[in-house]
């Protein structure tokens, strides 16, 4: 739709953070919804790493965008950036995670991450009931949102449901089924894993099903394999939070706030607990390629 | 002296008009050259004169700039080393090329092993390599480490690699250079043999003698044009000095003044494993004393030791009365030892950096000079350069860039030019030319005249015989026999290297 | 004719290979058995097998080609290809036969590429493959577009099955690593790579054909990668962003080195790399094990890696 | 006694060095320049500038230590650790010239670390610093407990501040290339530095104190990463995990191995190092600027590499 939205078309940059299934979405997501409000996206990828953001959102001010979206690798690596972009007059959105002091960026879509944790743990603790349990997590990298999610996940459980292992699975998928399968040798007793996005879940769904246990995946993202996962039981329940619409409501609510129009500066992304019972409720979770 | 040579024999390798240059200037010029089968052709020349160039153009190396090569009549365009092969022409080139972490009989057969189906038969390759060093008259065990070897067992390996793999050539660039006498007639017994079965047969050294006693046919090259050709017999030596270096060349052992009483070099009881069993020697300053034994590689370790490069087990090194450190090469250079190594390649020169940067790299660092001044350096070097007659295509090319000779000429300049208190020789003269030879052999005279203690190991007899005060004959590690020079000939000088005492 | 002298070297210590390697794997191993049931669990074993043998089929591969004085830093990113675009291919519909040819023979293509490179332009190995390295990293996620593609059960008899009670991939890992082995020691285009590796010129000047070995050795590499890759793929049933590229490399080149196998050529063996790959994938997992958290395990790794690496020449280092 | 005829070789051709490199990069940018106003743009080349100040760094003590043999793979495990460490410094309010003086002797001492491996135990640089750069990501986890550690404007004079409107980091990565310039070619220690990569024994035998030196030179490499991480820190204002590390090493290694330094030793300009810094740096630059998709940009990127590797070749390969 080339529907003119005024003679004043806006310039976006979108700076993703990185390469994996999650960002993909986002990106088509902001893509896909530049295209409809008719703004101009110049878009980057910082690769997980802090100092290539920087480089990105330095390239991204030298060519002068009308607003920044930045899904950053790290949310408090970004207080220079913003800083920066203020100087230079260019307003940065962000989305997934915001920084502590919020009064510099034009807004945001945020994920509550340890409140995705929670309604994992919820899961767990009613699926468990008063049983005695043994619980495992397989984290992503080091960083601020696998500790949010992990923190959210443990810090909501119920005192009969243990927690035996915690280990790194990188959010790689290869590595998370190493990590399962160790996980479960150690612990064969193992009744739930919660693994922090689905991608990993499936790595560990492998490795738990070729040990021949049935372990209860609780894990988040929503796509429509993690979907159809569910759907058949491979998973017991995953926490919905559509890349899509994160990457949506961004481009929306920038283009609104940067045009003094009236949108939720910190907006919420929608998440819900999504079992077998309630697959319809599950949003869209990324757009086709 | 037999000679093969008829004239209507027809060439196995004809070089018409060749001129090569390296960076627009010349390493040969118009070099033309007819080699025969069943002939040993024997090409001779100052260091840098084009020789091994020649022979790197013809085995397929480097490719000429102008001019034909023909190999039994057919034309060679851009030969390359593997064409070079199959038309019959095997090379041992002046640097020792093996790989040095295979076995000797690996590299034997290097590029034919012997295999039944894809797989090698290693019985099959220990034997024929073994029969190959056996043919040779060579004992050097199939199985060892090539890197391992000596350079002059390396020499052997070589050669015995390219008289198996046959062919109509054989090209031997300064094989015999660092060779004892004994292992060098081996070299001369063997080519006589590949002459006689028909084999044409390109032979370089500097040794004068040798060649005139070896060769049929002789070409001489002076800066890379041919200044003489013919038979072997139509030439002497003083005719063969002048067409090389253009004026006749004496080498005469000088009258020195009498030696001090005071002891430059002092070892006592020195222990390292199986090679040396507290061995003793003293040098007296102003005196040159030649450490002689079968082996060859004693000595090697003897300098090792010396010059700190390797820590002995046991007993004591002194300088001018100075006790050095075990395996402490600092202290071993302040104390005024210089250690000309026999292994210019792996223990002389450094690759890369220029003439000049290798001529003065001990000096500066002598001097700990902090800062490097490179007009500075290029004087300094210059009357060092000059002295040991360094010739170079180029200003001040990286020294892999020089001839073998020259680059012998580098490291003794290096070393020699570092007022030296004692200095261990380890072959100085390797692959040097007559006129540099005798040059260098006044150069070590003057040092002993000047108080410096010399101790010398040298493969050549006449070295021995034209340097030496005293020889000291090493067996099983320990010092077994001693003479003056003047007491004895060089015949038997050569019996006492070779096996026990007189 | 007195002969010249020979040097007898001291009878050989009957010396253990790797015998420095080989005490820190088992001192590991009896660390970890001390520490925790679960180390010597049958299954547990299968498992480090099963986790380790696509590092081994790169290693294996690139054993042989350093000894022949090459690199490939480009493998793991060549797996990352190769998994992508079998596991688009599979996700189509394709056959898995044609699947299989198709992606071994892209691997093979993309080694002989980085043979033809490193030897007819002299670019050092190391630089040429670190650049088509970045490269097909970039390739694998635009083969995938940047999602997962699932396989379904499509190689699920490779990558979960098993034979006489060992994996199968455990088998195909063994196989390649005897036969890059048998290669190695007894064939002379095994005997040609050392030749290579220890002088170029003077393999080529004793008539081996170095080009044409060195293409096939890169194009060999290639399709160890592809193996690889089918492997992994057969074991994850997906292909998704990450799936190996640099880390992966990183680890096989960790293992190949720490087996001692040299980076300048000329030396390596098939058992020192075997040594490499199973310390890491037992360290990997004792670290698993015994609940390390993830920042110690990296920090347990490279001091693993280093302790390894001295004893591995401590021992070696013999006095001549 | 007659002169031994010293053939004098004609003046040489003022051949550039690096031209084929220098092309590439001439090429992109004025390719770039065609594509885009904004390459041009004096603000565009100042980010250009402060983003490769500090791969410059790294990349020119990297050249200094390959041109002595050496290699340190754990130059960005160093940035990593430094800036790690840094920031808690801060961040806990002790006073910048004692985090300053911190941070650099910690580098310091991971660089004498690696250089004592390395001198004493005879373990290939490479394999000894794979190692060490494992461990340092994990200490560098474990010193910021894996969250982001900001320092609010403590250094920012340093990383955003800019002196006759040229950026700070800018004049600090071009003091110390011109130092570590002067160092190589003017200084015995430098010259020394070429010596021991060309042949470390002839190296010892001449009197040059093999092994203090490398000891001092795989310091300077630990100095030179701590520099470099406070200036990314200053520049980031924050450490967080993925700092520094792998990639960064990465980047650093492959500037200085197109810039033509030989893995082997004994050959390296500071001037190739930066030409090959300001490719790397200018291509990323264009690449985000020509709005290229960031999977075709990975792939770019290893093109650009590959033809620069080969075009700075083809020009050195002198024809024989
Ligand atoms: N690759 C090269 N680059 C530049 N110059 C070279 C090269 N190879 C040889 N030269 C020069 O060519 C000249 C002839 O060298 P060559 O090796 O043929 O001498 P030679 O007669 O074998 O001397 P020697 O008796 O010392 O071995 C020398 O001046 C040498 O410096
Ligand atoms: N690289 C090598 N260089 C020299 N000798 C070797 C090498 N490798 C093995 N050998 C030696 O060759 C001999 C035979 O080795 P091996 O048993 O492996 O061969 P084989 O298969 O029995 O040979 P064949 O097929 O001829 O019977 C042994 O003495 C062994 O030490
Ligand atoms: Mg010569
Ligand atoms: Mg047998």
């Amino acid at each position: 739709g080339e529907e003119a939205s005024g003679s004043d078309s806006v310039t976006l940059g979108f700076v993703n953070g990185a390469n994996t299934e999650f960002h993909t979405c986002l990106q088509r997501a902001v893509e896909a919804e530049a295209k409809t409000e008719g703004a101009e996206l110049i878009t980057a990828n910082s690769k997980q790493d802090p100092g290539t953001e920087l480089n990105n959102i330095e390239d991204m001010i030298s060519r002068n965008v009308d607003a920044l979206i930045v899904q950053t690798v790290n949310v408090d690596a970004l207080k220079n950036d913003i800083t920066k972009a203020k100087s230079a007059g260019i307003p940065i959105f962000l989305t997934s995670v915001i920084t502590s002091d919020t009064s510099d960026i034009l807004g945001a879509v945020v994920v509550d991450l340890k409140q995705v944790g929670a309604l994992d743990a919820g899961y767990v603790a009613k699926d468990a009931g008063d049983a005695q349990v043994e619980a495992g997590i397989i984290a992503g990298a080091p960083g601020a949102a696998s500790d949010l999610l992990v923190g959210g996940f443990s810090d909501a459980l119920p005192p009969n449901v243990s927690v035996v292992a915690n280990q790194p699975g990188m959010f790689n998928r290869a590595k998370a089924q190493d990590v399962a399968e160790n996980m479960i040798q150690a612990h064969p007793s193992l009744q739930y894993a919660f693994v922090a996005n689905e991608e990993m879940a499936f790595g560990a769904l492998q490795a738990f099903q070729a040990a021949g246990k049935n372990v209860k995946i609780v894990t988040t993202n929503g796509t429509d394999e993690g979907l159809a996962a569910v759907k058949d039981g491979r998973f017991a329940a995953t926490v919905a939070n559509s890349a899509t619409v994160t990457g949506q409501l961004a481009v929306k609510n920038a283009i609104t706030l940067l045009n003094k129009g009236t949108a939720e500066r910190i907006a919420n992304t929608p998440i819900k607990l999504i079992t077998k019972d309630n697959l319809a409720d599950a949003p869209q979770y990324c757009l086709e390629g | 002296m037999t000679t093969a040579v008829t004239t209507a024999m027809t060439t196995v390798i004809r070089v018409d008009r060749i001129t090569k240059s390296f960076g627009g200037a010349a390493a040969l010029t118009d070099v033309s050259v007819d080699f025969f089968p069943g002939e040993v052709h024997a090409l001779m020349g100052m260091n840098g004169a084009g020789k091994s160039t020649l022979v790197q153009i013809l085995s397929g190396a480097l490719n000429p700039d102008s001019g034909t090569l023909e190999v039994g009549g057919l034309v060679q365009n851009q030969l390359n080393p593997r064409q070079a092969r199959k038309v019959g022409i095997s090379t041992v080139p002046q640097r020792r090329e093996l790989v040095m972490s295979l076995t000797v009989a690996e590299n034997i057969m290097l590029g034919q092993l012997p295999t039944s189906g894809a797989m090698v038969r290693w019985h099959s390759v220990r034997e024929t390599a073994q029969e190959a060093l056996r043919a040779l008259g060579i004992t050097i065990d199939a199985d060892a480490i090539a890197g391992d070897l000596t350079v002059a067992e390396q020499t052997m390996v070589e050669v015995a690699r390219e008289v198996r793999r046959g062919g109509k050539v054989l090209i031997l660039d300064e094989p015999t250079a660092c060779l004892g006498p004994e292992a060098a007639q081996q070299i001369r017994d063997l080519v006589l043999r590949l002459r006689d079965s028909g084999v044409a047969i390109l032979f370089i050294s500097h040794h004068i003698s040798e060649v005139l006693h070896l060769a049929d046919r002789i070409t001489v090259l002076r800066d890379g044009r041919v200044t003489w050709a013919g038979l072997a017999t139509e030439t002497d030596e003083k005719g063969l000095v002048r067409d090389m270096v253009g004026r006749d060349v004496v080498s005469r052992r000088p009258v020195r003044p009498a030696r001090s009483n005071e002891v430059g070099l002092s070892v006592r009881g020195l222990c390292d494993g199986r090679f040396l069993d507290c061995f003793d020697i003293d040098v007296r300053r102003g005196e040159i004393v030649a450490v002689l034994g079968p082996a060859g590689d004693a000595q090697s370790r003897l300098f090792d030791l010396l010059s700190g490069r390797r820590r002995f087990d046991g007993g004591q090194v002194s300088v001018a009365g100075k006790k050095l450190k075990n395996g402490k090469i600092t202290d071993s250079l302040a104390s005024g030892l210089r250690c000309v190594t026999g292994d210019r390649r792996r223990l002389g020169l450094i690759p890369g950096l220029t003439i000049d940067e290798n001529v003065m790299l001990a000096q500066d660092r002598l001097d700990k000079r902090r800062i490097h001044r490179w007009s500075l350096l290029t004087r300094r070097a210059k009357p060092l350069r000059e002295r040991y007659r360094v010739v170079s295509l180029a200003e001040n090319p990286p020294v892999e860039q020089l001839s073998g000779g020259n680059q012998q000429k580098v490291l003794l300049a290096k070393w020699l030019g570092t007022a030296p208190s004692a200095v261990l020789l380890e072959d100085p003269t390797n692959g040097v030319d007559v006129s540099a030879m005798a040059e260098i052999h006044s150069l070590v005279d003057r040092l002993a005249g000047e108080g410096v203690a010399v101790l010398l190991a040298s493969s050549s007899a006449e070295e021995v015989m034209r340097l030496a005060d005293r020889v000291v004959v090493v067996r099983d590690g320990r010092r077994i026999a001693e003479y003056q020079v003047d007491r004895i000939t060089r015949d038997e000088l050569i019996a006492t290297t070779l096996g026990g005492a007189l | 004719m007195s002969a010249v002298a020979t040097l007898t070297r001291p009878v050989r210590v009957g010396k253990i290979p790797h015998a420095g390697l080989l005490l820190v794997l088992v001192g590991i191993i009896v660390f970890a058995s001390v520490r925790t049931d679960s180390f010597l669990n049958t299954n547990n074993l299968l498992n480090v097998a099963r986790q380790v043998s696509v590092v081994a089929v790169i290693a294996a591969g690139l054993t042989l080609l350093m000894v022949a004085g090459g690199m490939d830093f480009s493998m793991g990113g060549n797996v990352a290809v190769t998994t992508a675009v079998a596991a688009q291919m599979l996700s189509h519909g394709y056959a898995t036969w044609l699947t299989l040819v198709t992606a071994i023979g892209l691997s093979i293509a993309v080694g002989l590429v980085n043979g033809a490179v490193v030897t007819f332009t002299n670019v050092a190995p190391f630089v040429a493959t670190l650049a088509t390295a970045t490269l097909l990293d970039g390739v694998a996620l635009l083969v995938i577009n940047g999602m997962s593609i699932s396989i379904d059960e499509h190689l699920s008899g490779l990558g979960s099955g098993t034979t006489f009670g060992l994996p199968n991939l455990v088998f195909v890992a063994a196989a390649v690593l005897a036969v890059v082995a048998f290669v190695m020691r007894y064939t002379s285009f095994g005997r040609d790579a050392f030749a290579i590796g220890g002088n170029e010129d003077v393999a080529r000047l004793s008539g081996i054909t170095v080009s044409r070995d060195k293409l096939v050795l890169y194009g060999l590499a290639g399709a160890l990668s592809g193996l690889a890759g089918i492997m992994l793929l057969s074991r994850l049933a997906a292909s998704s962003p990450g799936t190996g590229g640099l880390q992966l490399q990183l680890t096989a080149v960790a293992a190949v080195v720490i087996g001692g196998t040299s980076l300048a050529g000329g030396k390596g063996t098939i058992g020192g790399t075997i040594l490499g790959v199973l310390l890491l994938g037992v360290v990997a997992n004792v670290l698993n094990l015994l609940q390390i958290s993830s920042y110690y395990q990296q920090i347990s790794v490279g001091a693993v890696l280093l302790i390894a690496a001295i004893a591995n020449l401590l021992q070696s280092s013999r006095k001549r």
